[in-house]
C-alpha cells in the first residue's frame, strides 16, 4: 500500500491517468444518480432497480452490435426501449408502493432487480458483454495519460444528457408537472394534474436515463447480468451526499466517487475497490448522521 | 384453566416431532437442519426489524462473522488457520482433526463465535442505529456487502477460495443429524429467550421504539442503548448460527454463504414477513412456509428459481405485507387480546369518554 | 415555595426565521401556569426548547436549579421533565396498557429494569391511570384504534404514568369533544394537586386556561408579551391586541 | 463450561449413528447426478459442461451403453441448477445422494463449486469425477472420492513462465530480471493460479511488481492497468474466468498498456478473437485442450473429431471445459466396467486405478485424486487464430515473443 501511494507522489502524471479516467465514469455515475434522485424526489421511491437498468441498457447496445447496428445508436434505443420498460413496471407493480413507506418500495424493487438479472441472464447469457463503438485513445503525456475515446464521448454525452433533462424539467409542461409533484403531490392533484401519469412518466424518465447510461457502460466498460447492484449502490451514495434536488451536488459526487474508487483501488490494490465504495457509503451516512445529531437531528 | 395444557402440549407435540424427525426422515435432515437455522433467521430479524422497526439488510455481517470466528476457532487451535487456509498440496500437508479436537474446536468455536458477532452489533449499533427509516436499511446493505468484500480480500482467512471448516471424523457418525440437533437446540434456545424477553418490558420499549421513538425518547428511554441490545442479542444468535450453518455447509465461501445478502440476508426478512413482522411465531411460520416452499418446488424450476424468488418478494411485499399471523391478526382481534373489557372498573372511574 | 423551571433570555431561530427572541420565564413549583399566544407565536417552538428537542441559540434554562439546556430530550424526560404533544403521540400498536407500562418513570433506572416480568404494583398504577382519564374499558385495545381525543387523553396518562416533577402539555383540550372539556380540566386539576405536578399549558382555549391556571405568560412575534394573573392578562391591552391583530 | 459443552457435544455425537439409505439403480440405467450451473455468474460454462456430459452420455448410449458384470447399462444424467452458489450445491449435492439415491456424481462448474460438493460426497463415500474444479486446495484435504480429469490450476500458466523465461534473450534481459504483473480474481480457482504462478516466478527468480487481485464484480481495471502502465513490467498476467480476460483486453488496448507478453486463462470461453479483433492479437491463453492436439480414443475418435461432433450439436466449437467434461464421463463408464459391480466403493476403487488415454489426453489419478498424466497447453492468438505454442511436443508454431509493439 506504502508503495502505490509512493509510485503517485513519484508520478503525479499517474494520479492525473487516474483521476481523469475516474472523472470520465464519474459522469455515467452521476447521471444514473439524477435519476435516482428524481424517482426518489418525485415519487418517493427508492429504486433498487437502478443497476439493473443499466445493464439492460447495456444489452441493447451490445445486441445492436451484434446486428452490425452501430452501437452508438443504442443510446436513444436504449432509452426509448426502456422508458416503456419503466413504464410498463410502474403500472403493473410500482403504483402500489407509491404511497407506501420506504422499505416497502426498496424490498419490492429489489425483488424487480432479482427477476431482471435473471431474465437477462436466460436471455443474454451468463457471459461479459461488450459493444464495440470502434473508437480510439487519446493520448497525452507521453501517453502516461491515455483517455480512450469512448469515455469521452460518454462523458460528453451524459453532459448533454443532464443538461436535456434538466432543460426538459424546467421548460416543458410535463417536466413542469413532474416538479410540481414532487412539491406537493395533493396541491398538484388540486390542481388538475394527473399524477399517476406523472409518476409514470417520472419512473419511465428514469429508466430511459439508466438505459442511456447503461448502452454507454457496454461500450466503455463491460456488462453481465449480475453487475446491476453496484451502480445501485453508488447512485444511492451519490444521492445521500448531494441531497435530494441538488443537480451540482449530484455531479459534483459522482465525479469525486468515480476518481476517489479509481485512487482507492490503486492504493488498497483492486480487491478492496467495491469495499472502498461500499464502506465509503457507510462512513458517509454514518458521518452525516454524526453531524446531524449534534443539532440533536437525525437522517430520516 | 385448559389453555396452558394446550399450550404445553403443543410445544411437547413440537419437540417430539422434532426429535423424531431425523430419524423418520434421514434423508431430509440437512434441510431440516438449514429450516431450523432459517428459524433462527427469521426469529433474529424480527427482533430488530419486525418488533422494533428497524429493516436490517446486513444481518448477514453477524451470521458470516459467527461462521468465520467458529471455523478459525476450530482450526486456529490445532493448526496456524494462515497456513491451513492457503495450502495449495505439494507438502504433502493434510490437515486431519480426530473427534476431540474436532468437539473441542466446536465447543470454543461457537461461543466465539457467538460474542464476536455480538461484540460487532454493538460497535456497528453505536455508529448506525442512530440513522432512521430508510437511511438504516441501506446503509446496513453497504455493511453487509463491504463485510463480504472485505472477507473476500483477506488471506488470513483464505480470501476469495473461501475456508473449508475442519473436515469431520469419521467418528463422529452422520454429521447432518449431529447438526441437525444442534441446530435445534439453537432455535428453541432462541425462541425461548424471545418468548421471554417478550414478556418484559423490554418488547415494549422496542415497540414504543417502533411506533414513535421520539415519544419513547421524550418519556425518557435510553432508546440508543435499547437499540443496541437489541441488535447485539440478535446478533449472538445468529452468530452461533453462522458457526453451525459454515459447519453444515462445510464450504464458506465470501460472498455466496457468510456474507450472503442476496440469499441468506434477503430470506431472513422475507420469512419474517411472510409469517407476519413484530410477532413471535410469525417468523418461524414464515421460516417453515418458505423453506418446504423452496425446497418442494425450487429444483423442478431449473433456472427460473430466482424469477420466482423475486416474484414472491414483490408478491409478498406488495399484496400480502402484514403476513400470515398478521393477516390472523387483522381477522380476529379478539383471538390477540385486542378487546373492550367492560367489568372488574376500578372505583375511580366515574365516567367514560366518547 | 421553589422554583420549577426558569427560562432566562432563551432565542432560537430556524434559518432566517426568529422563533423565540430573548424569553425569560420562571415557573414556580407546584403551579399550574399558563402559555398563551396567537398562532406562529412560538409556544410550541419554546416547549420544544425547554425539552431540549433542538439547541438553543442563546440563553438558559434551569430545570430545578440544573441547567439543561445542553441535555438531550431523554436526559431532561430522566430529571422529571415531560411534556405532551399538540398532535399527540403515542404507540399506536401497541395497547392502551402496554402503552402506559413503558411509561413509567426512567429516573436513575438502570436498562435492568426492562427486563422485569411483572410488576403487581405498576400494573395496578396503569389501570388506575387508565381509569382515571377514563380509558380503562379500552386498555386492552389498541392505542392506534382511539378516538384523537381519547388518544389525547392516553398521552395525559402516559405523561402522568412517569411520575413527571413537571408536566408541560401543548393544547391538552384541542381537538376535545366539547362536552369533555370540564372533564379534562377537573383531571389536569386534579393531577396538580393529587399528585402534586407542576404544570405548564400551552392552551388556545381563553376559558380554559383563564379557569385553570394560577399564572399566565403571553407570547407574540417569538416575544414575551405580557404575564401575570389570569384577570390581569386578559384585560391586558397588549394581549388584546395581538389576539385581534392574529385574527 | 467448557467441558460441560464438550461433553454435551459427544452426547449428541454418540446420538447422530450412521444411516443407511437404500438405494436402487432402477431397471437397467445407471443414474449420475450432477449440480451444474445453469444460472447466475457461471451460467456459461456450466452449460458448457453440461453438453460435454449429455454428449458423451450420448455417444457411449449410442455404443451399447455400459457393461457392468455382465450386464448393459445404459447412463443417464440427473441435474440440478446450483445457481452459481457454492451453498446451494452442497444442498443439491446432499439432495442427489440422500434423496434421489444417486451413487455416482459428476462435478460442477468451477472450483468454488467443487470446494463446496466435495466435503458432500466425502461424508456420504460417493465418488465424484469432476473435470472443472482445478484448485489445488481441493485436494489437500485428504478426501478420498474425489477425482479430476484436468489439470490442476498452479499448472495454466506455467508454460507461459517458461515461455517468457527462455525468450527473456529477445527482452534484453536474462529471465531473473524479468518483472511480473499479476492481476487475479478473488476465487479459488484464480488464486490457485496465482500460488502456480509465484512458485514458478520463484524458479526462474522473476519478480512480482505488481499483485492486484480483482474483485467478483468488478468491470473496471482501470487501477490495476495504471500501476502497470507506471511500472512496466514484462509480462502481466491476467486470471478472472471469462470476465477479467474480456475486461483485461478491452482495457489494455483502450489505455495503450504496452507490456511484451500477455497471459491469462478463459481466453476462448470469453471470445477474445471475436469480440476483441486486434486488440487480441499474441495473448498468450491457457488451455487444457485443444482440438489440434493429437489425443484420440475408441470412442469420440481424435481430438478434432471431438470438436467436430461438438460443433455439429451444439453450434460452436467446443471449449476445454465441455471436453474435459465428457472425459469425466468416459472415466466413470471405464471405471464401472472395471469394477464389474455398481458398488460404489468398488467403483472408486477402480476410478483410483484409472489409467486410460482418452481424446481429451491421458488420465491417471495420484493418490489425492487428481490427473498427473496430462499437460497443459498454451495458445497464442496469432492471425485471429488460436494456435499451441506450447508445449513443444504439440506447438503448431512459435510463440511470437515480445508481442510487436501495436
Amino acid at each position: 500500500m506504502l508503495d502505490n501511494i509512493q509510485i503517485l507522489v513519484q508520478a503525479p502524471v499517474i494520479t492525473l491517468d487516474l483521476v481523469l479516467n475516474g472523472l470520465l465514469i464519474g459522469a455515467i455515475f452521476a447521471l444514473a444518480a439524477y435519476g435516482m434522485a428524481l424517482v426518489w424526489g418525485v415519487m418517493n421511491i427508492i429504486n433498487i432497480t437502478q443497476g439493473e437498468f443499466v445493464i439492460l441498457g447495456g444489452y441493447v447496445a451490445v445486441v445492436m452490435g451484434m446486428y452490425g447496428l452501430p452501437p452508438l445508436l443504442g443510446v436513444p434505443v436504449a432509452a426509448i426501449l426502456l422508458f416503456v420498460l419503466g413504464w410498463a413496471l410502474y403500472h403493473t407493480v410500482i403504483f402500489r408502493i407509491v404511497d407506501r413507506d420506504l422499505f416497502t418500495s426498496v424490498l419490492a424493487t429489489f425483488g424487480i432487480s432479482i427477476v431482471l438479472q435473471q431474465l437477462m441472464n436466460t436471455v443474454f447469457g451468463g457471459d461479459v458483454q461488450i459493444a464495440d463503438a470502434g473508437l480510439g485513445t487519446v493520448l497525452l503525456m507521453d501517453g502516461l495519460v491515455a483517455l480512450a475515446e469512448i469515455k469521452l464521448l460518454a462523458f460528453a454525452l451524459a453532459a448533454v444528457l443532464g443538461a436535456t433533462l434538466v432543460v426538459f424539467l424546467k421548460r416543458s409542461r410535463l417536466g413542469q408537472a413532474i416538479r410540481a409533484t414532487a412539491q406537493n403531490a395533493r396541491a398538484a392533484r388540486v390542481l388538475g394534474i394527473d399524477t399517476d401519469r406523472v409518476y409514470a412518466a417520472t419512473y419511465g424518465l428514469n429508466a430511459a436515463i439508466c438505459g442511456a447510461c447503461g448502452a454507454l457502460v457496454a461500450m466503455a466498460y463491460t456488462i453481465h447480468p449480475y453487475l446491476g447492484l453496484p451502480y445501485t449502490i453508488r447512485s444511492f451514495m451519490i444521492v445521500v451526499v448531494a441531497g435530494l434536488g441538488n443537480l451540482a451536488g449530484v455531479i459534483i459526487a459522482g465525479l469525486g466517487l468515480g476518481a476517489a474508487e479509481n485512487v482507492a483501488g490503486f492504493v488498497l490494490g483492486t480487491q478492496f475497490q467495491l469495499a472502498f465504495v461500499f464502506l465509503l457509503l457507510v462512513v458517509v451516512l454514518v458521518w452525516r448522521n454524526w453531524r446531524l445529531a449534534r443539532r440533536r437531528e437525525y437522517l430520516k | 384453566m385448559r389453555a396452558p395444557y394446550a399450550k404445553f402440549a403443543g410445544y411437547l407435540a413440537i419437540l417430539l416431532v422434532g426429535l423424531a424427525a431425523p430419524l423418520l426422515f434421514s434423508a431430509y435432515q440437512s434441510q431440516m437442519a438449514e429450516l431450523w437455522l432459517f428459524i433462527v433467521f427469521a426469529l433474529t430479524w424480527d427482533l430488530v426489524g419486525g418488533q422494533m422497526g428497524y429493516n436490517s439488510f446486513g444481518n448477514v455481517v453477524f451470521l458470516g462473522i459467527g461462521m468465520y470466528a467458529c471455523a478459525a476457532v476450530q482450526v486456529g487451535l490445532f493448526y496456524e488457520v494462515s497456513t491451513y487456509n492457503n495450502a495449495r498440496g505439494g507438502g504433502a500437508t493434510v490437515f486431519t482433526f480426530d473427534l476431540g479436537q474436532y468437539l473441542e474446536g466446536l465447543a470454543i468455536g461457537l461461543p466465539v463465535g457467538a460474542v464476536l458477532a455480538a461484540i460487532a452489533a454493538a460497535i456497528l449499533g453505536g455508529l448506525v442505529l442512530g440513522m432512521r427509516g430508510h437511511y438504516f436499511a441501506i446503509c446496513t446493505l453497504g455493511l453487509g456487502i463491504a463485510a463480504g468484500q472485505i472477507a473476500n480480500g483477506w488471506e488470513w482467512i483464505g480470501a476469495g477460495s473461501g475456508m473449508v471448516p475442519p473436515t469431520p471424523p469419521a467418528a463422529l457418525g452422520d454429521l447432518s443429524r449431529f447438526y441437525y440437533f444442534l441446530a435445534m437446540a439453537l432455535a428453541i434456545a432462541t425462541f425461548l429467550v424471545l418468548r421471554w424477553l417478550y414478556t418484559t418490558r423490554f418488547r415494549l420499549a422496542i415497540n414504543a421504539i417502533r411506533d414513535n421513538e421520539d415519544k419513547a425518547e421524550s418519556m425518557g428511554l435510553k432508546t440508543t442503548r435499547i437499540k443496541v441490545m437489541a441488535w447485539v442479542i440478535a446478533a449472538f444468535f445468529l452468530g452461533i448460527a453462522g458457526g453451525l450453518l459454515g459447519n453444515l455447509k462445510r464450504f464458506i465461501d465470501p460472498i455466496d454463504t457468510a456474507f450472503a445478502g442476496a440469499t441468506f440476508g434477503v430470506w431472513m426478512v422475507l420469512m419474517a414477513i411472510l409469517g407476519g413482522k413484530g410477532t413471535l411465531w410469525g417468523p418461524v411460520i414464515g421460516a417453515a412456509v418458505f423453506q418446504v416452499v423452496k425446497e418442494t418446488t425450487w429444483t423442478y424450476l431449473l433456472g427460473w428459481q430466482r424469477v420466482a424468488l423475486g416474484l414472491l418478494i414483490v408478491v409478498i411485499v406488495v399484496f400480502f405485507p402484514q403476513g400470515i399471523m398478521g393477516y390472523f391478526r387483522e381477522r380476529f382481534p379478539a383471538r390477540f387480546g385486542h378487546r373492550v373489557e367492560e367489568a372488574a372498573r376500578p372505583d375511580r372511574a366515574e365516567e367514560t369518554t366518547g | 415555595m421553589s422554583t420549577m423551571l426558569e427560562v432566562e433570555n432563551v432565542s432560537k431561530s430556524f434559518g432566517g426565521v426568529r422563533a423565540n427572541r430573548s424569553i425569560s420565564l420562571k415557573v414556580e413549583k407546584g403551579r399550574i401556569v399558563g402559555l398563551i399566544g396567537p398562532n406562529g407565536s412560538g409556544k410550541t417552538t419554546l416547549f420544544s426548547s425547554i425539552v431540549g428537542t433542538h439547541p438553543i441559540d442563546k440563553g438558559t434554562i434551569r430545570f430545578q436549579e440544573q441547567e439543561i439546556s445542553h441535555l438531550r430530550v431523554a436526559e431532561i424526560a430522566r430529571l422529571g421533565l415531560i411534556r405532551t404533544f399538540q398532535q399527540t403521540r403515542i404507540y399506536g400498536r401497541m395497547t392502551c396498557i402496554e402503552n402506559m407500562l413503558i411509561s413509567t418513570s426512567q429516573r436513575g433506572g438502570s436498562l435492568v429494569n426492562l427486563f422485569q416480568v411483572h410488576n403487581p404494583e405498576r400494573e395496578k398504577q396503569a389501570e388506575d391511570l387508565l381509569a382515571f382519564v377514563g380509558l380503562h374499558a379500552k386498555r386492552k385495545l389498541q392505542a392506534g384504534s382511539l378516538s384523537f381525543g381519547q388518544q389525547k387523553l392516553l398521552e395525559f396518562a402516559m405523561a402522568l404514568m412517569n411520575e413527571p416533577k413537571m408536566l408541560m402539555l401543548d393544547e391538552p383540550t384541542a381537538g376535545i369533544n366539547p362536552t369533555l372539556i370540564n372533564g379534562v380540566i377537573d383531571r389536569l386539576k386534579q393531577a396538580n394537586k393529587e399528585f402534586a405536578v407542576t404544570l405548564f399549558v400551552i392552551e388556545h382555549n381563553m376559558n380554559v386556561i383563564m379557569n385553570m391556571a394560577e399564572h399566565i405568560y403571553c407570547l407574540a412575534h417569538g416575544e414575551l408579551l405580557a404575564e401575570g394573573p389570569p384577570e390581569q392578562v386578559r384585560n391586558d391591552r397588549r394581549v388584546i391586541d395581538a389576539y385581534l391583530g392574529a385574527h | 463450561m467448557l467441558h460441560h459443552s464438550k461433553l454435551a457435544m459427544t452426547a449428541l455425537a454418540a446420538v447422530s449413528l450412521p444411516v443407511t439409505v437404500a438405494y436402487a439403480q432402477s431397471g437397467d440405467t445407471i443414474t449420475l447426478g450432477a449440480a451444474v450451473s445453469l444460472t447466475g455468474k457461471y451460467t456459461t460454462n456450466g452449460e458448457h459442461t453440461q453438453r460435454g456430459y449429455d454428449l458423451a452420455v450420448d455417444k457411449i448410449n449410442g455404443a451399447g451403453g455400459v457393461t457392468v458384470g455382465d450386464k448393459a447399462y445404459t447412463l443417464e444424467i440427473k441435474y440440478y441448477d446450483d445457481e452459481s452458489t457454492p451453498a446451494r450445491g452442497a444442498e443439491l449435492a446432499e439432495r442427489l445422494i440422500q434423496q434421489d439415491g444417486i451413487e455416482f456424481m459428476l462435478g460442477p462448474y468451477s472450483s468454488g463449486m467443487t470446494k463446496a460438493i466435495a466435503p458432500v460426497t466425502e461424508e456420504h463415500k460417493v465418488p465424484m469425477v469432476e473435470a472443472n474444479g482445478a484448485s489445488r486446495s481441493l485436494f489437500t484435504n485428504g478426501w478420498e472420492y474425489i477425482f479430476a480429469t484436468l489439470s490442476t490450476s498452479e499448472q495454466y500458466l506455467r508454460g507461459a513462465i517458461t515461455l517468457v523465461a527462455e525468450h527473456a534473450e529477445e527482452l534484453g534481459k536474462e529471465p531473473g530480471e524479468i518483472k511480473v504483473a499479476m492481476a487475479f480474481e478473488n476465487d479459488p480457482f484464480s488464486q490457485d493460479v496465482r500460488a502456480g504462478v509465484l512458485d514458478d516466478m520463484k524458479e526462474y527468480g522473476m519478480e512480482a511488481v505488481i499483485d492486484d487481485q480483482l474483485p467478483r464484480e468488478l468491470n473496471d481495471m482501470t487501477a490495476t492497468l495504471t500501476k502497470v502502465k507506471a511500472l512496466e513490467p514484462d509480462l502481466l498476467i491476467v486470471s478472472g474466468h471469462s470476465k477479467g480476460a474480456a475486461t483485461a483486453i478491452r482495457q489494455i488496448s483502450e489505455m495503450q498498456v504496452n507490456v511484451s507478453v500477455l497471459a491469462m486463462t478463459h481466453c476462448d470461453s470469453a471470445d477474445i478473437i471475436g469480440k476483441f479483433d486486434e486488440a487480441a492479437e499474441y495473448t498468450l491463453c491457457a488451455t487444457q485442450w485443444a482440438p489440434t492436439l493429437s489425443y484420440s480414443d475408441d470412442l469420440f475418435g481424435s481430438a478434432a473429431e471431438f470438436a467436430a461432433l461438438f460443433e455439429e450439436t451444439y453450434g460452436y466449437a467446443p471449449p476445454y471445459q465441455a471436453a474435459e467434461s465428457a472425459a469425466a464421463v468416459q472415466v466413470y463408464a471405464d471405471a464401472l466396467e472395471r469394477a464389474g459391480e455398481l458398488d460404489s466403493q468398488k467403483v472408486r476403487d477402480a476410478l483410483s486405478s484409472t489409467d486410460m488415454m482418452t481424446f481429451y489426453g491421458p488420465i491417471d489419478f495420484d493418490e489425492t485424486g487428481k490427473n498427473v498424466a496430462k499437460p497443459m497447453a498454451l495458445y497464442q492468438v496469432l492471425d485471429g487464430e488460436y494456435k499451441v505454442v506450447s508445449p513443444s511436443d504439440f506447438a503448431e508454431t512459435d510463440a511470437v515473443v515480445p508481442r510487436p509493439a501495436m
